[in-house]
């Protein structure tokens, strides 16, 4: 099963997780990552964040992610809690959780997923800080996004009746 | 080609416009024709979509490349990295 | 900060994870392991277990492997809380959860511990199956245990005094 | 040489002790040693510390290989291999 919430409000981690261990009893194994606002990030102090998202492509890209770590790894299921609005430092901002009956398959399906979230799924944070608001830059190393923009023409995959 | 066109984040801000309808030209054909169109429109238009710039696009909700070919009818959507996690 | 329990008790995941969160305001990752009493285990359903653990050395090798976590992987808190005596199906056995600012180390922290509590932690779990009960056998992989006792003496490093 | 021992789990109930006081003499001097004198008494405990048992020993609560001296005084434990977790 796999469930991909967007919300507002907070998550309870006890209740989630009790959630998927008692969903099957051949779990045996539960990955859970936890992302937390900081109160200092590149040198500023946050005092508060709010996180923007784009609606819909937000929860399918997020499916499709973890359909395709099922297919990899050898797990049961995947819950991701993707906060959105205003948070404040030490809030939770994300869960992603996974279970399978052994360890190592929950821990890499879980650590994949959150690269994804990281790198690819369409959420963007804006810090407030003593300096002002400012939106946070991605982690990019040496992108080479104006390249990509000079090259020819290839027919897409993907229809309007996707 | 009609195309609906959504920008996020900081390009939301910095445009001051959430969404939009355009009417293009057949001559725009690709991803990277778009962003040259919409650049064109000079302004913080020429800035935001500068080749420099680092921006993603997803068309119908997926990422696209540069030389993907446009869809009418499509929702477009240019944004910043993304910083979520 | 290292908190290493092992206890009779139930623990509450969002309790723990919360008080690891709330310690310091640059933590931004947490990644937490909770193993699960299966219901079915080498081909046999599992109605209870029970766990054993060798008192005093379970704390202190435990403590240790924590610490050369700490050494190799730029990580904040650990805490790790393991249960002994009886369980039933789905219950919890044990938590492994790690903080760090960023989510890479943590990952691999908690999985390097867990690795540890599965191989050299002093635990032992029994199992009630229709058959009558059984001590759970290690995944040993060609374990060369028999070859090992047949060396010459060498000086140990370890006094009574340690 | 006075030694504790403790044994733990399968290895209890086989053996159907939790702790024992022994005095090895001067030649009982390394892990095999202790294991071999231990196996030497014979019925289930010759079956238990059968060489091809495997059978984990700490020395002062810390895992020893075969090979490491015996300290005098120690406390001992043998068990099977751990299946915690």
């Amino acid at each position: 099963m796999i469930v991909v919430k967007v919300q507002t409000d907070d998550f309870d981690l006890s209740a989630e997780i009790a959630q998927l261990r008692h969903s099957n009893g051949a779990v045996g194994a539960v990955v859970s990552f936890v992302g937390v606002v900081r109160d200092l990030n590149d040198g500023a102090a946050v005092s508060a964040m709010s996180l923007e998202h784009y609606p819909g492509m937000t929860e399918q890209s997020i499916t499709t992610i973890v359909e395709q770590a099922q297919a990899r790894w050898s797990i049961f299921d995947a819950l991701v809690i993707h906060r959105v609005g205003d948070l404040l430092p030490l809030d939770q901002i994300v869960l992603v959780a996974v279970t399978s009956a052994h360890r190592g398959e929950a821990f890499q399906a879980c650590e994949f997923i959150m690269d994804y979230l990281k790198t690819q799924a369409p959420f963007w944070k804006k810090e407030q800080t003593p300096t002002g608001a400012r939106w946070v830059d991605a982690r990019v190393t040496d992108d080479s996004a104006a390249s990509r923009w000079t090259q020819a023409c290839v027919e897409n995959n993907s229809t309007i009746d996707d | 080609m009609e195309l609906k066109i959504l920008y996020f984040a900081r390009l939301r801000e910095a445009l001051a416009v959430r969404e939009e309808q355009v009417e293009v030209a057949a001559s725009v054909s690709t991803i990277a024709d778009l962003r040259a169109w919409l650049s064109a429109r000079g302004g913080v238009w020429a800035h935001e979509f500068a080749p420099e710039r680092q921006l993603r696009v997803a068309m119908q909700q997926q990422v696209v490349d540069a030389d993907t070919c446009l869809v009418a009818g499509a929702e477009l959507a240019f944004f910043p990295p993304v910083t979520g996690g």
